[in-house]
């Protein structure tokens, strides 16, 4: 009954499209759509919370289409419905965002069908319950994703970007597509039930994840698989890189939750959790390094989804390693840190995909170095992005804290792991988290302060006018969850629990509802506890007492007078600070090592009038050693090969005469 | 009068793969087409003897066909066309005649080889008369590799056509509408190749099939 | 029943014959276009009435599972092709690359191109197969080099040359299963029936059938473009009038595969004959891995998907090849999938080099700025043929893919292989050309988009749902074989 | 009562580091002074000079904005708080277990979030420069934190700094190599981050190395008074933080009653001094250093954190 209504949505979604191509020189249909699409993720949202709160039994569901002998099979657990919720509180975010912001979109036709259509591809993933129906989502889900990063083709970057972008999509479905085969097996289960049953040889299993690894990795972002997302997410309308930041890359995270917790089982060897576990540290060092030499706003929201990615899966490499060891209270909790990032960075990272689109739709820029001072006419805006910064940034008392506390918490708790691997990987595994952290701070630093503060660097900038109401009621809806989240993490960690336990074997964390205060406390209060409603209220206190007390007894003027700047006051705006100069030091302390990073000065002689240019230059490690090769290779073979095109009547017949002969020798020798 | 029967059949079919070694050893244009009506001649013999041993009257009209159309008509259309291109003299071979006869006598081992495993079940006569069949079907393709003229080329390929007939010929009872079918193609496959000669002609100045492969679209790339 | 079965067989088969000879005699190319239109769509309703009335085999012809949903395809193809050509020719005729005399040698080709391909497909017997199939190549070979450029005359010389050849291959392969069956069954017609052959292959010689299938599998082989028979196809895709290219890639190719899958039956009927499943197989993978690696420096967009066709059509001949009812299933699905893509798509590209004026991919540019219909159209079509979701030949690739890492990992990794590096060079082509800035000569067609939609709008359904009377025949045919 | 009393240690504890904190800073003046041969301010010098900013007018550069103000008030608040939750005299006080030693760190993360924002937020080179510099600075310096915490959580079990007192003042910990690597870390990213020499001077203005000072460079009034409080509450947290970890000794225990919380407050203040003692001593022994090798120094520190978070594996797995 849920489960066929919640079906519903997506086909209306999906009528929604329909329309939106027939409608398609209606001038109210962008509203019309966005509206639409509004309802529909809000009425999906409540029903899956609903569901969830009212206690999710699974539903299942099997429908006569897909392949034709298994029917299309339907199903909702308490994973889904998590991940439901992440989809749809993001669908239904970006569509109010986009009330407003849809109507400065120059394409409208290349959006507006495409986009319900995402968003039905999503809901569908998370219901799937048999291999063809998921894989047949996931794509439908990139296809359409793929349209919308396409929307605005006429930018040579942004074709580039798309064919990238579908190229990895694919390389993943065909990485996904296998590992379900492994799962079905030669007689084709191909129904989720039966891939549970099923029991794989270790080699296998193995095989299987590894192909998990490579499809739900790709599609999430993982490093080496990453190449395309910082492309194509910037290069799609904000409110899509939001959802396709924000959202896609969760159901990506479903997806190998979904194969390797559930399907596949027990981990059977206790490398699984150190391979994740790996990449998913290296994800977050290089993600956020590269979001750090970004000066598009955009791109560097992009690439720090790598680093999330990695943060995530560095707490469902933890689980693995703890499960494989049969230390499920210890998996529960990186569990519970892996799905509340998720929640987390759903929300922090659509807030901060829809900010840079109002910042673009007031300036037009997204280039940082042409921005500046935009907290002054869009003091909303910058507000709510800090918020968002100040998240992604794990401070607290905000959401990005309390799952990287609950990650670290996890990583002390390795010590009790037996193998030495393990136990080395995983501090070090938890420098890098700190790095990426640190580094974060940094990298927002850099995107919050030049963007919004100093002065503008463009007219563009200088002429920016406010957001319209819708999308900052979507800003505004963003950030108050990521504080809620934040001041109030028992509730979500009481929230995850029957997903936890669904995936670890019945195990999850205690109730936190109970703590005094609601403090979180994941394991002991005496080893560890974190309470940011109490962070928050002495933070607020102490500093409400402080501007009382100031205010009160000492002095509340203020006046206004040109900058100080140790006496060189008055310079141009183009003295300030850049993105580029704010990242140096760090360019230069992890750029050569990382990037081959090489600086150029040129310097015009004495008497010359003409600007002196700094040149920085960059090269990408992970294309110049992964994918770059495999380019020139396919390229130097296919060359090769291309003589066959241009050989004579004669070669060609001889082609034919050798395959018979040879086919004929092979008759003789067989015999 | 069976074993007679047999060795003459034998001796026919083994007459063909002797006629091909001949074909593949012309280096002549004409030379090559007189051989070629020997070719078909021996195949109207092979076949017209398998009509008489086997009582199947249809096959006289198989190989009155060969005789008609491929021992005489198709040597008389190539012999004008040849010398109307003016190409009659020449024809290069590549490689050498002793590499390509050697090939062959691969080819014909490789034949016989192939057709060992037959169980002796199947009907001798077929077996034998198609080991040769194949032989001269290789035979055919070996010529229309190794030679660059089209119309040697042609000539191959029914050399080829004729090693067919001569197999379908053995076959025990193998309905009519069959050979009939192979002489309509062959028919239809001299008139089409006769368009594309002249076409060709028209718009080529030689034959050769390298100049024609030497305009290709996207040579450069 | 069978009366009016017997009567759609025959119409299979005389309309296209008559409207043949109707159409050499009829002038003026509108009413030539009208006649094909009409002659095709009378075949198609016989076609479909087979679906109700199916006649009971007989020497000569038999309609049974396999071949069923061949004959509507084949004729639904020909029906929407026909509509697009009839569009296609007279832009054709204002541009002055074709003349009045002609089109109608053209209209009177068509229809007997279709005459032979349902002859084929109808056959009871290997040998009427063989007739029909040469027929088809001689008629192909004709139109191919309609346009009488030097390309067009070189292509079709070349197809005339390797696809004679493959003819005599396969008709030596044809008289070596008469030769196995005639100690069986006995001389004359029943040596060469279908449903005779079948049921009696088991007691067959199986070095005289191992013989056989290796001749029919690389002359029909050479027909169905697999490698290293493949040398024609691209050519003349490329130098052919577009109708014929999506003829050739959506339908003959088809047809040559049914032929080496009915020997396969046999093959796998025979316990004591080879397994053909291997060789099928490393044809298959060639086909693919070349093809794929073909598209990469192809600069033709008709080139392009003809080398697109050997790549599917080594996708197909793996599938049988794996065989069990998984991968058979999806190869049948497949051939149907792709004849009706790969058509769409020539349908497009036909009306996309008539509108740019060129062939040339690097100067086609942005389509779906200026042509929305032909372009998404195009986007549609080759996402399609990626196997992308949601369309049909999703389905088929999905079974293939996953049911033979389960068995054969090495082999599914190579599969995977070649359809990455396809899929790679097909959706740059399609970014090119599709999207970025237009640029170069842009004349506006006259485009039917009938044909279009209806194809992909099959795919589309196939791709969620397939009719449950098709599926049983797939499983039935998938069951036989093997 | 017992929850009143509670509230109060709690409440006093907030009073006595607000207090303490000018204090300490004048102390490592004075004694810098006097090891540099000078006489140097008095001891109160810092309280004065804050009540007088306290007390004068602000004045804003045209282009700041409203974060401009709002920060020192954050960044004081952060600030305090961090270093209210350190253990100072005794432990397991009421509100301990609000954050444990990773929030703590990360409080600071916030307070250098918002002072970096203001130092870019009037739009002058010199901010840039030192938000720049400083969040390079924390990017490693912050690891090399985290790092001591994992070595101290493997030790003790825990990241709840009462818990980790509590458990260094039992006889079981011994001396091990690995604390050691962990208290030379955390005195190298202390320095680092109270922007000590040789990392940065606190004393410079108008040099191009500096960091902090570049910040607040456009600070005036009470403003500048509220950070340059939050500045010394930073330095106090981070000695107390040492103290509490490393030098648990005298440190009361909750509820243990008055005169246990006056000796611990006694010892703290004795903690307080050497640890200031100690920081000028070191800082008049050392030059300062290049910015540019600054990412040496904290590598250093966080090589050696991890070192020491590694031997610990070593030595219990043996």
């Amino acid at each position: 009954m849920i489960l066929s209504l919640l079906l519903s949505l997506p086909v209306a979604l999906l009528t929604v499209s329909g329309a939106a191509v027939f409608a398609h020189r209606h001038p109210g249909r962008s509203r019309g759509i966005y509206s639409a699409t509004l309802v529909l993720s809000t009425v999906a949202l409540c029903v899956v919370l609903i569901h969830w709160l009212g206690g999710h039994t699974p539903a299942t569901l099997t429908l006569p289409i897909g392949l034709p002998w298994l029917g299309a099979h339907f199903r909702l657990d308490a994973l889904a419905a998590f991940f439901l919720v992440v989809v749809n509180l993001g669908g239904a975010v970006a569509s109010l965002f986009a009330l407003g912001y849809g109507q400065h979109e120059p394409a409208p036709e290349r959006v507006l069908p495409f986009f319900p259509a995402f968003l039905a591809g999503m809901n569908l993933v998370l219901l799937a319950d048999d291999a063809f129906i998921f894989l047949f989502a996931w794509e439908f889900m990139s296809l359409s994703s793929w349209a919308l990063v396409l929307a605005h083709h006429r930018e040579v970057a942004n074709v580039r970007a798309g064919y990238l972008y579908l190229v990895m999509a694919c390389f993943g479905t065909l990485a996904l597509l296998l590992s379900f085969g492994l799962l079905a097996g030669p007689q084709g289960g191909y129904d989720f039930a039966t891939m549970r049953a099923a029991q794989l040889t270790p080699g296998l299993a193995a095989l299987t994840l590894v192909l998990a690894l490579l499809g739900a990795g790709s599609k999430a972002g993982l490093v080496p698989l990453h190449v395309w997302l910082p492309l194509a997410h910037p290069a799609a309308p904000s409110h899509v890189s939001a959802l396709m930041s924000g959202v896609m890359t969760k159901v990506a995270v479903y997806g190998f939750i979904r194969i390797v917790f559930d399907l596949l089982g027990e981990p059977m060897a206790w490398w699984w959790g150190g391979l994740v576990l790996s990449l998913g540290g290296v994800s977050a060092v290089l993600g956020v390094l590269y979001a750090l030499m970004q000066h598009d706003l955009k791109r560097l929201l992009a690439y720090h989804t790598v680093e999330n990615i990695g943060i995530i899966f560095i707490g469902l490499g933890l689980a693995l390693a703890f499960q494989a060891n049969q230390m499920y209270a210890s998996a529960a909790l990186a569990l519970t840190a892996a799905l509340f990032h998720v929640l987390n960075h759903s929300l922090f990272k659509s807030l901060l995909f829809l900010g840079t689109g109002a910042v673009l739709t007031a300036t037009g820029e997204r280039d940082m170095e042409r921005l500046g001072g935009l907290i002054h006419p869009m003091p909303w805006t910058a507000l709510a992005f800090l918020i968002g910064a100040a998240a992604i940034s794990a401070l607290p008392p905000l959401n990005g804290f309390v799952s990287e506390w609950l990650t670290f918490q996890a990583i002390l708790l390795t010590p009790e792991l037996p193998q030495w691997m393990l136990k080395f990987l995983a501090p070090a595994v938890g420098a890098l988290l700190a790095l990426s952290a640190a580094l974060a701070a940094a990298c927002f630093v850099k995107a919050f302060g030049i963007t919004f503060l100093g002065r503008p660097r463009s007219p563009a900038a200088a002429q920016a006018r406010e957001t319209d109401r819708y999308s900052l009621a979507a800003l505004f809806i963003l950030a108050a969850l990521c504080l809620l989240a934040g001041i109030l993490p028992g509730l979500v960690v009481d929230g995850l629990a029957p997903i936890v336990g669904l995936l670890n074997g019945g195990a999850h964390l205690t109730a936190q509802h109970g703590q005094p205060w609601l403090t979180l406390a994941p394991v002991a209060e005496v080893k560890s506890s974190y309470n940011g409603l109490l962070v928050l209220l002495f933070m607020a206190l102490s500093g409400s007492l402080a501007v009382l007390l100031i205010h009160r007894l000492a002095s509340d003027v203020a006046r206004r007078g040109p900058a100080w700047d140790c006496g060189f006051p008055e310079s141009s705006p183009m003295t300030q600070y850049t993105a580029g100069s704010f990242a140096q030091p760090i360019r230069r302390v992890f750029g050569s090592v990382v990037f081959q990073a090489r600086e150029q000065v040129t310097m015009p002689p004495p008497g010359d009038a003409r600007a002196a240019r700094l040149e920085v230059q960059l090269q990408d490690p992970v294309w110049d050693l992964g994918y770059a090769p495999i380019t020139a290779a396919v390229i130097a073979v296919s060359t090769r090969f291309n003589v066959l095109q241009y050989l004579t009547i004669r070669r060609y017949l001889s082609l034919v005469f050798g395959a018979l002969v040879l086919l004929l020798l092979g008759m003789v020798l067989w015999r | 009068m069976h074993d007679l029967g047999f060795d003459i059949a034998h001796f026919l079919a083994g007459g063909m793969v002797v006629t091909s070694f001949l074909l593949l050893y012309q280096a002549r244009l004409s030379a090559l087409i007189n051989v070629f009506a020997l070719h078909s001649l021996v195949l109207t013999l092979a076949v017209g003897w398998q009509a008489f041993i086997q009582h199947a009257p249809h096959l006289y009209v198989t190989a009155g066909i060969a005789l008609v159309f491929k021992a005489l008509m198709i040597p008389t259309a190539l012999h004008r066309i040849v010398r109307r291109l003016g190409i009659h003299r020449t024809l290069e071979v590549v490689g050498g005649v002793g590499r390509d006869m050697l090939a062959g006598a691969a080819l014909v081992a490789l034949a016989i080889l192939v057709m060992l495993p037959v169980t002796a079940t199947a009907d001798p006569l077929a077996r034998e008369d198609l080991a040769f069949a194949l032989a001269v079907v290789l035979l055919g393709l070996l010529l229309m590799v190794t030679r660059q003229n089209a119309v040697s080329l042609v000539i191959g390929f029914m050399s080829l056509e004729n090693g067919l007939v001569l197999a379908a010929a053995g076959a025990r009872g193998m309905p009519l509408a069959v050979e009939i079918s192979v002489a309509f193609s062959v028919l239809i496959a001299l008139i089409v190749i006769g368009i594309f000669l002249f076409r060709i002609r028209e718009r080529f100045d030689s034959v050769d099939m390298q100049a024609m492969d030497a305009f290709r679209e996207e040579r450069r790339r | 029943m069978n009366a009016l079965g017997m009567l759609a067989m025959t119409a299979l088969l005389g309309v296209p014959a008559g409207a043949a000879l109707l159409l050499v005699l009829v002038p003026g190319y509108r009413l030539g276009a009208r006649l094909n239109v009409g002659a095709t769509l009378l075949s198609l309703l016989a076609a479909l009435s087979l679906f109700g009335a199916r006649p009971e085999a007989n020497a000569y012809l038999r309609v049974d599972d396999f071949n069923l949903y061949l004959i509507v395809l084949n004729n639904l193809v020909s029906f929407t092709t026909s509509l697009f050509s009839a569009s296609y020719i007279a832009h054709e005729l204002e541009s002055g690359r074709l003349t009045p005399q002609y089109l109608r040698f053209y209209h009177a080709m068509y229809q007997a191109l279709i005459f032979a391909m349902n002859l084929a497909l109808l056959a009871n017997n290997i040998g009427l197969l063989w007739v029909a199939i040469e027929l088809a190549t001689l008629i192909t070979v004709l139109m191919v080099g309609l346009y009488r450029t030097r390309a067009a005359l070189e292509a079709a010389w070349k197809y005339f040359i390797l696809g004679s050849l493959g003819i005599a291959l396969a008709l030596f392969g044809t008289i070596l299963v008469y030769l196995a069956a005639q100690p069986v069954i006995g001389q004359g017609l029943p040596a060469m029936a279908w449903d005779q052959l079948l049921a009696h292959a088991a007691a067959f010689d199986p070095a005289l059938l191992n013989l056989a299938f290796v001749f029919l599998l690389l002359g029909y082989g050479t027909k169905a473009g697999l490698v290293p028979l493949h040398a024609w196809l691209p050519d003349a895709h490329a130098e052919g009038p577009t109708p014929i290219s999506a003829v050739l890639s959506g339908l003959l190719l088809n047809v040559a595969l049914y032929a080496v899958l009915r020997f396969k039956m046999l093959m796998s009927a025979n316990p004591a004959a080879l397994a053909p499943g291997p060789l099928m197989i490393i044809l298959g993978l060639l086909s693919l891995l070349f093809a794929a690696l073909m598209l990469y420096r192809r600069g033709d967009i008709k080139r392009l998907f003809a080398y697109s066709s050997i790549e599917h059509m080594g996708i197909i001949t793996f599938a049988f090849g794996m065989g069990g009812p998984l991968a058979n299933f999806a190869g049948l699905l497949h051939m149907a999938m792709h004849s009706l893509t790969k058509s769409a798509i020539f349908f497009t590209v036909g009306h996309i080099a008539q509108a740019r004026g060129t062939q040339r991919i690097s100067t086609i540019r942005g389509l779906t700025t200026t042509h929305p219909a032909l372009g998404w159209g195009l986007v549609a079509g080759v996402l399609a043929i990626a196997g992308l979701p949601p369309f049909g030949v999703f389905t088929s690739e999905f079974l293939v893919v996953s049911s033979t890492f389960a068995r054969q990992p090495l082999l599914a990794l190579l599969l995977v292989l070649g359809l990455l590096l396809a899929f790679g060079t097909l959706l740059w082509r399609l970014h090119g050309m599709a999207f970025g800035e237009s640029q170069g000569a842009n004349t506006p067609v006259r485009s039917s988009s009938l044909p279009l939609l209806l194809h992909l709008g099959l795919v589309l359904v196939a791709g969620i749902w397939l009719p449950e009377p098709l599926v049983r025949w797939f499983q039935h045919v998938a069951a036989l074989l093997g | 009562m017992a929850l009143i009393t509670d509230y109060l240690v709690q409440g006093g504890q907030m009073l006595l580091i607000l207090l303490l904190a000018p204090l300490l800073t004048g102390w490592v003046r004075a004694i810098k002074a006097r090891l540099l041969r000078r006489r140097g301010p008095s001891l109160l010098q810092p309280y004065r000079d804050l009540l007088k900013l306290l007390r004068k007018d602000v004045v804003l550069a045209e282009s700041a904005s409203w974060l401009f103000r709002v920060a020192p008030y954050l960044i004081f608040a952060a600030i305090w708080v961090a270093a209210a939750l350190v253990p100072t005299f005794a432990s397991g006080l009421l509100f301990n277990w609000t954050a444990d030693l990773i929030a703590i760190v990360a409080l600071l993360g916030t307070a250098r979030f918002f002072l970096a924002l203001a130092g870019l937020d009037v739009g002058t080179s010199f901010g840039g420069i030192g938000a720049s510099r400083e969040m390079m600075i924390a990017s490693l310096a912050e690891p090399a934190m985290l790092m001591m915490v994992f070595t101290l959580s493997l030790l003790a079990g825990t990241t709840q700094l009462s818990t980790v007192a509590h458990f260094m003042l039992t006889a079981e910990v011994g001396l091990r190599v690995s604390l050691a690597l962990a208290l030379l870390a955390l005195m190298m990213v202390a320095i680092a981050e109270n922007a000590r020499i040789p990392v940065d001077n606190p004393a410079t203005h108008l040099e191009l190395t500096m960091v902090h000072e570049a910040m607040v460079l456009e600070y005036s009034g009470r403003h500048l008074a509220l950070i340059e409080l939050a500045a010394a509450l930073k330095l106090l947290l981070y000695l107390s933080l040492l103290g509490c970890i490393f030098a648990p000794w005298g440190m009361a225990t909750a509820g243990a009653g008055l005169m246990a919380y006056l000796f611990g407050v006694a010892a703290y203040l004795a903690k307080l001094a050497l640890g200031g003692f100690l920081l000028a001593l070191f800082e008049t022994s050392v030059a300062k250093m290049r910015v540019f090798r600054v990412d040496q120094f904290l590598g250093a520190a966080l090589m050696l954190g991890l070192l020491g978070a590694l031997l610990l594996f070593v030595s219990r797995s043996l």
